[in-house]
């Protein structure tokens, strides 16, 4: 069964339709990557799946169940979540804080035992913050814990995003842009933390402009171009698909331009 | 054209630029290297204005600009594209364009049709709403919105984040063909390869302060930034 | 049938003047994304002025002319003075600033101008028509030509000219405005000043009708927040279509529901509506993107 | 110095000494009744602040629950011939369930939208109160019996200078784990983002929903021991006027500072009393001082000073 | 002895009742003036500690505690709106201050409080002279149009619970709100009820006004009744010639010149108006003359008994008899603590723009 099965999937904003039709599976355990040019609807499709927009048309299943309309907190619950390309961190927040907001859904969270401040909300506190700073040390924020997040630099946010994302313990995690704004040593720092995480049977979804980094992650790629797929396949095949490359990859082999890698 | 000297920078307590000196000649290329964190973005912002200095001096053209506000480094010549973008979300795509072309006169119909052919997805959208744009195409009309002002010195904070490939090299082309045109770059890169192979000369800034500098291609093959910035394992 | 005719009159006269008093808020709102809760307090200046002004002696049209004056040079030391220097101040600090700028212009006015209440003569001779066996005031037609003639050159303003772009681009994204070239503060500052002007302009048409006192300006206010918010913020005709649905309401709840109880029922169809049209009647679509 | 300033008890500990030294200071009828009023009017914004410094919902309407409270408590044993204390926890529940009601469908609004609803609400209620002049009495408001907890007769401005304090401190106590606790932290992450939030498994409409009532709560106390302080209650109690006040409060003392709250209040409580001595010039120096107050600490008094406290200390 | 005598007042100066609690003030400052520049009370002159309670009643409650504890007054005179006056009174019954309220209600001296009397009329008074002059003319079916203010509300209520007595029929009771300003759709409503007769307009402040003008625009086309809420030179100066016409139970107050030399409230009346628009430069009205009235009962009071005490000067208050004030000719009794009747109202017709006497 895939844990994600996207189904003939089209959404419009007023006139313009930026999914049309859009299908795709995705085993678990898989790291799947979504690529395509600027505007091609691969952060509408996450906000699809999320749960954040909902289609016009088709079907979502998650392990098999239809989650199509379900709503994002009902879709972590299940075990799936996300990161943002437009950062969406807690400002008002330290990284650790944010991180531990991440682990809300297996925190025992009961308003009128939290208002008491019983000892046992303390003590899940020291859990989870230990918790968070484990998740921080994993992408490589050790330490930062304490800064508030609002005075961190945007490759740090980046990072603190997909911890967070972790904290939920998720089946699906859905990375939009991870790398953006990084450079190669960090880049390769965030593919390792992305592999490591597949490893522990984790499935991935992940949309990337940066060629290096998506050829070398993925198991699977999927194209988009104006809403619509262009092509899906394994690394080598997206490579040497003559409609990406006019749409997409350009004449340059990727990793050449767009950037270095060993 | 451009010279810092003895600039530092804060954020509260923290000190996120020390002692920073560097120059730019008229018609370089300069990039600026550097781990997440070190202080690029700040830098930018400080020569752009927006960012309080308290110690060092900026010229520019011979003039001292510290104490200029950041509006008026505008007319000077001084233009940033930000970090994030930072379009006008409500504003339709045209009218972003019109707004970057704030300092300028009437005669501007010329330039926006040259932006227009650059990047033809932009005007696709012109009456669209700025906010509802992907991520890539608004790097791109922020790009365009800083052209609009007839910039000298463009200072540019990472304009290939979140491009496609294809773009990307043409934001390089665009960089170099600019720069052609007469107009000065100050870029700030995490395409570390990229960005020094246009460049004329580098910096590499680290924790606030410049660490490293010489010729983009002399950098380049610098065994401190290959194994810092391009992910090339050297052996010492 | 003339009974409703007269209703409709009624919600029309009442609904310009909230009308007038919104589109000050949208002016201000459009270029700092703040509520100026001291535009009551404009709308009040510029009828107690210019009454007191008639009452000393001066001809109606240099009374009128010195409100205007004088209230415009408060809403621009208003800016000066108080919302400029909180600079970085989050939009709730500005208008919570703009609330105590307002106690203390109300506060100057009782002790200048007294606390007595004040009225205007109508502008046009004959004060009441008869429209179809109903009768208007004359001075409601006018305040409704007031409001509709100045939400056109607002929105012609706003979208048409380099100005109005400006303003609207130092609302979206302050820190990209100014890294075009746009100065804020002399934006935010202008908006206040043309914010005032609208408001006197507004408190001198409309004082024939209400009445003035120092104290007009805070319920006048609310009013007119209400009316901007649901006809949409954004929108230069939100205000006008806002004030005139408020004011229909309230005429139709009064003349046929319950005099007592017109506001709730105004309200609540408002909220009503607002669950429908939740970016405000006019408000274009929140463009809020992850 | 950073380590007390951090810790979120300090405040509730703070206002536990002075709740103590007042007595002792100033033993005057006069300023335990300023000091009750400070205590009354804390309660109220400290569940605003929650409602709004922390998870980013603005309320122009928290008079309303305010009115509710105080209304409740003396309806009750003038009109259903109940006890006063039955009728004051009635009215708190009630105004808490009237919270929960009117919350689900307008708290999907959001900003200035939110703000306009909630003022919508304060604005109805204090139309009802006016007009229901057979169970409010009207404008000129209504006597409150006496509150009666088992053989004590709580009356007078000593009693009522314990009760409101000691119960403030505990709201304090309360709010500051709350805060620092699971649902605390869900909902400063709606005020930051809620799309976030909502993709890490927080119900956004239900925490919304839970530190509303939980505000309404907080006022509708206030509001019932302000009446039963009084002894007489007035429509005005209610009034948007009221509720504008409150934000103001909030806002002053700091928004996302319990402390802060308690301070907005203090200050907005003893000021008209302390510029009593500029008779007409009262209110034109209110409105100033409250201008300069938000000017020089522009992010509310605690917090400002906090900064400028951390900074010195480094 | 002390060298002053402290009196506390506690009035709304701004708010929604500033309108009345203005001219209080004025009133009771002009007037504690006169009295020291005359040599005072006793011997020792008076001083006047005010305070605003922006029409709020917890306020009043506050400024009334600080009075008594802070102040250390001797008497009180006071509270405008009968809500404030209301809350005020347990603080003044407690601490054994005299208290001489100036709002209307009823409420306030029945039932008979030790300490708290009042010289003002009573909205049920009002009620009284509308409905008799009704019944004169024959008009027995009125309706009611008011404010939502305190005022508004507790005359209607009043109007309402004696209109059977006066075989008035009460046919609807319309309502607007505190800053409306076109009530053009009540008064429609109004004017289509079949068999109704005139129309009374309960309210204080620009309302009267404005009911008044747009009753005229409608051509409402039967008589319009105001309250001695509207008896002030400013509603006929906001009204203009709309206000022609329109009747209403005043004080002599306002007519005082017309009043025949052998009225013995005619020299106090003059007197009284005399002083206010030498001082302030502003017509006289109603409620300023209640402030009038309070504070000279006090003083009066206090000269009767001879010193500042405060039980002394309330055992005098209560023994006033035949005292000339502006409200009438007041006697009161340990069971009457306002200590007027109904003659001291007289019914009011605007004509010419001017007040002239009905009855
Ligand atoms: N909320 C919205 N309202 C209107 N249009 C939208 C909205 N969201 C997305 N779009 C449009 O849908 C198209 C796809 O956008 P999307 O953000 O999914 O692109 P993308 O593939 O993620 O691009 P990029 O690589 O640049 O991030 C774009 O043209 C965008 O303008
Ligand atoms: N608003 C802020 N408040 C406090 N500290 C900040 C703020 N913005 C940045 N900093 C700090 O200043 C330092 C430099 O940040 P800056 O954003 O300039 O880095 P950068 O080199 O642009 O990084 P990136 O590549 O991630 O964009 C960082 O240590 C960061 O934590
Ligand atoms: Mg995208
Ligand atoms: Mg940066």
């Amino acid at each position: 069964m895939s844990a994600i099965s996207v189904e003939h999937v089209s959404i419009r904003f007023g006139g313009l339709v930026a999914l049309s039709d859009v299908s795709f599976d995705v085993p678990p355990g898989e790291i799947f990557a979504l690529i395509g040019p600027n505007g091609a609807g691969k952060t509408t499709l996450f906000n699809v799946v999320s749960g954040v927009y909902a289609c016009t048309d088709g079907r979502i299943r998650f392990n098999g169940k239809t989650i199509t309309g379900a709503l994002p907190h009902e879709l972590a619950r299940k075990g799936l979540t996300r990161t943002f390309q437009n950062l969406q961190i807690f400002f008002r927040m330290s990284a650790a804080e944010n991180v531990m907001v991440g682990r809300h859904l297996h925190e025992r969270r009961n308003p009128l035992l939290d208002f008491l401040g019983l000892p046992m909300v303390h003590r899940q506190n020291a859990e989870s913050r230990k918790l968070a700073e484990e998740l921080l040390d994993l992408v490589g924020l050790s330490g930062l814990g304490d800064q508030p997040a609002g005075e961190l630099p945007y490759g740090v946010l980046k990072r603190l995003e997909i911890a967070r994302a972790l904290a939920t313990r998720p089946s699906v995690i859905m990375l939009d842009e991870p790398v953006a704004g990084c450079n190669a040593v960090e880049t390769a720092e965030i593919a390792h933390v992305i592999r490591k995480i597949a490893g522990s049977g984790m499935t991935v979804m992940l949309v990337e402009h940066d060629m290096g980094f998506v050829m070398t992650l993925a198991d699977r790629i999927h194209v988009l171009n104006r809403g619509m797929t262009l092509a899906e396949g394994t690394p080598s095949e997206i490579r040497n698909n003559p409609a990406v490359i006019e749409a997409y990859l350009g004449t340059a082999k990727p990793g050449e331009t767009s950037r270095a890698h060993g | 054209m451009l010279t810092v000297e003895h600039l530092s920078s804060r954020y509260g307590r923290i000190e996120a630029l020390h002692d920073v000196t560097l120059h730019v000649a008229a018609g370089e290329i300069i990039a600026l290297v550097g781990s997440n964190g070190a202080g690029k973005t700040t830098l930018l912002k400080a020569l752009s204005g927006v960012q309080p200095i308290v110690a060092g001096r900026v010229r520019f053209d011979g003039r001292e600009i510290q104490r200029i506000a950041a509006h008026r480094r505008v007319r000077l010549g001084l233009v940033q594209v930000p970090e994030g973008r930072q379009v006008f979300g409500p504003l339709s795509v045209e009218e972003n364009l019109l707004v970057g072309a704030w300092t300028r006169g009437r005669a501007i119909a010329d330039d926006l049709a040259r932006i227009f052919v650059t990047f033809p997805m932009l005007a696709d959208f012109r009456h669209r709403a700025a906010g509802t744009l992907s991520g890539g195409q608004q790097q791109m009309l922020a790009i365009g919105r800083a052209l609009m002002a007839r910039p000298r010195l463009l200072l540019l904070d990472e304009p290939s984040m979140g491009l496609a490939p294809l773009l990307i090299d043409q934001i390089f082309a665009i960089i170099a063909d600019i720069r052609s045109q007469g107009v000065t770059v100050l870029v700030v890169e995490q395409n570390v390869q990229a960005a020094l192979a246009i460049a004329d000369r580098g910096y590499v800034l680290e924790t606030g302060r410049i660490t490293l500098e010489g010729s983009g291609r002399s950098l380049i093959c610098d065994d401190r930034v290959r194994q810092a910035y391009l992910g090339v394992h050297v052996d010492a | 049938m003339a009974t409703a005719l007269q209703i409709l009159f009624s919600g029309l006269t009442v609904g310009a003047i909230y009308a007038l008093v919104a589109i000050g808020f949208t002016l201000v709102y459009s270029s700092s994304e703040v509520v100026n809760f001291a535009q009551g307090e404009f709308v009040m200046l510029g009828g107690m002025i210019s009454a007191t002004a008639v009452a000393a002696g001066l001809a109606p049209l240099p009374a009128a002319s010195l409100a205007i004056v004088a209230t415009v040079v408060t809403g621009i030391l208003l800016y000066g003075l108080a919302v400029a220097p909180a600079r970085d101040a989050s939009p709730i600090v500005v208008i919570i600033i703009t609330i105590g700028a307002s106690i203390f212009i109300r506060g100057l006015a009782s002790v200048g101008m007294g606390k007595e209440f004040h009225t205007l003569p109508p502008l046009l001779a004959t004060p009441t028509l008869d429209l179809g066996g109903a009768s208007v005031q004359t001075q409601g037609l006018v305040v409704m030509a007031g409001s509709v003639a100045i939400v056109l050159t607002l929105w012609l303003f706003l979208r048409m000219t380099k100005l109005g772009r400006g303003i609207r681009a130092t609302a979206a994204n302050r820190l990209a405005a100014q890294l075009a070239g746009i100065n804020p503060r002399v934006i935010v500052g202008l908006t206040f000043a043309i914010s005032a002007l609208i408001g006197a302009l507004g408190g001198i048409l409309i004082t024939p009708i209400t009445l003035t006192s120092f104290d007009v300006g805070t319920l006048l206010a609310v009013k007119g927040f209400a009316a901007a918010v649901l006809g949409g913020l954004t929108h230069p005709a939100g205000p006008v279509l806002g004030g005139l649905m408020i004011g229909l309401l309230e005429a139709v709840g009064a003349g046929y529901i319950s005099s007592q109880y017109k506001d709730v029922f105004a309200f609540v169809v408002l909220l009503g509506v607002l669950f429908l049209r939740p970016q405000g009647i006019l408000g274009g679509r929140a463009v809020e993107r992850v | 110095m950073r380590r007390i300033l951090a810790n979120p008890y300090a405040p509730a500990f703070a206002l536990a000494v002075v709740v103590v030294m007042v007595p002792l200071l100033v033993p005057s009828p006069f300023y335990l009744r300023l000091a009750t009023l400070v205590f009354i009017n804390a309660l109220v914004v400290v569940g605003l602040n929650l409602l709004m410094g922390y998870a980013g919902q603005i309320s122009l309407g928290h008079a309303a629950f305010f009115a509710m409270g105080a209304y409740a408590s003396a309806i009750g044993p003038a009109h259903l011939g109940l006890p006063t204390l039955a009728s004051m926890l009635a009215g708190i529940v009630l105004t808490g369930v009237v919270a929960y009601g009117v919350g689900k469908p307008i708290l999907r609004f959001k900003g200035y939208h939110l703000a306009v609803a909630t003022l919508g609400l304060g604005v109805i209620v204090s139309i009802v109160i006016t007009n229901e002049i057979a169970w409010t009495g009207g404008p000129d408001g209504m006597q409150v019996a006496r509150l009666w907890i088992g053989s004590w007769r709580v009356s007078g401005v000593a009693n009522w200078y314990w009760v409101a304090g000691i119960t403030l401190i505990v709201a304090m106590l309360g709010a500051a784990n709350l805060l620092s606790s699971p649902t605390g932290r869900a909902l400063r992450a709606i005020h930051d983002s809620e799309v976030a939030a909502g993709v890490l498994g927080i119900d956004v409409a239900r925490y919304k929903l839970l530190v509303f009532v939980i505000s309404a709560i907080y006022a509708a106390t206030a509001g019932a021991f302000l009446a039963l302080f009084d002894g007489h209650v007035t429509p005005v109690t209610g009034g948007i006027l009221r509720s504008i006040e409150f934000v103001a409060m909030a806002v002053l003392g700091g928004l996302g500072s319990i402390l802060g709250s308690v301070l907005g209040a203090a200050v907005l409580v003893v000021l008209p009393q302390a510029l009593t001595s500029f008779h007409e010039f009262e209110h034109a120096i209110l409105g100033a001082i409250l201008m300069v107050l938000m000017i020089a600490l522009r992010r509310g008094v605690i917090p400002s000073l906090q900064s400028w406290l951390l900074r010195g200390a480094a | 002895a002390r060298s002053e005598i402290l009196i506390g007042s506690v009035l709304s100066t701004t708010g929604p009742a500033s309108f009345l609690g203005e001219p209080e003030k004025q009133t009771l400052e002009v007037y504690a003036k006169r009295i020291n520049d005359a040599g005072g009370v006793n011997g020792e002159k008076i001083r006047l500690i005010i305070y605003d309670d922006g029409s709020d009643a917890s306020n009043s409650r506050t400024f009334a505690t600080r009075l008594v504890e802070q102040d250390q007054v001797v008497a009180v005179v006071g509270g405008t709106g009968t809500g404030n006056s209301l809350a005020m009174i347990p603080v003044f019954e407690e601490a054994g201050i005299p208290f001489v309220s100036l709002s209307g209600g009823v409420d306030i001296i029945d039932p008979v409080r030790k300490w708290v009397f009042k010289p003002p009329h009573t909205d049920r008074m009002a009620c009284a002279k509308i409905f008799t002059d009704l019944k004169q003319r024959g008009l027995t079916n009125a309706a009611f149009i008011a404010g939502q203010g305190g005022y508004a509300k507790s005359m209607v209520t009043q109007c309402r619970s004696v209109a059977g007595q006066y075989g008035i029929k009460i046919l609807a009771e319309e309502s607007y709100g505190p800053r409306d300003s076109d009530m053009t759709a009540q008064l429609t409503r109004i004017k289509a009820l079949p068999g109704l007769k005139a129309v009374i307009n309960a309210d204080i402040g620009q309302g009267p006004a404005i009911v008044t003008r747009n009753a005229a625009q409608i051509n409402l086309g039967m008589p319009l009744y105001q309250s001695h809420g509207a008896a002030t030179q400013g509603y006929l100066e906001l009204a203009g010639p709309a206000a022609e016409g329109v009747r209403l139970p005043g004080p002599s107050l306002l007519v005082a010149e017309q009043l025949p030399d052998s009225d013995p409230q005619k020299k106090v009346l003059l007197d009284y108006t005399a002083v206010i628009e030498k001082a302030t430069g502003k017509p006289v009205g109603t409620f300023g003359g209640y402030a009038h009235d309070g504070l000279l009962l006090l003083v009066d009071a206090m000269k009767r008994a001879g010193s500042a005490d405060p039980a002394k000067v309330r055992d005098q208050l209560e023994k006033t008899k035949g005292y000339v004030a502006t409200v009438g000719i007041i006697t009161m009794s340990p069971t009457d603590h306002l200590g007027i009747d109904l003659s001291a109202f007289r019914m009011l017709e605007v004509k010419r723009g001017k007040w002239a006497v009905v009855d």
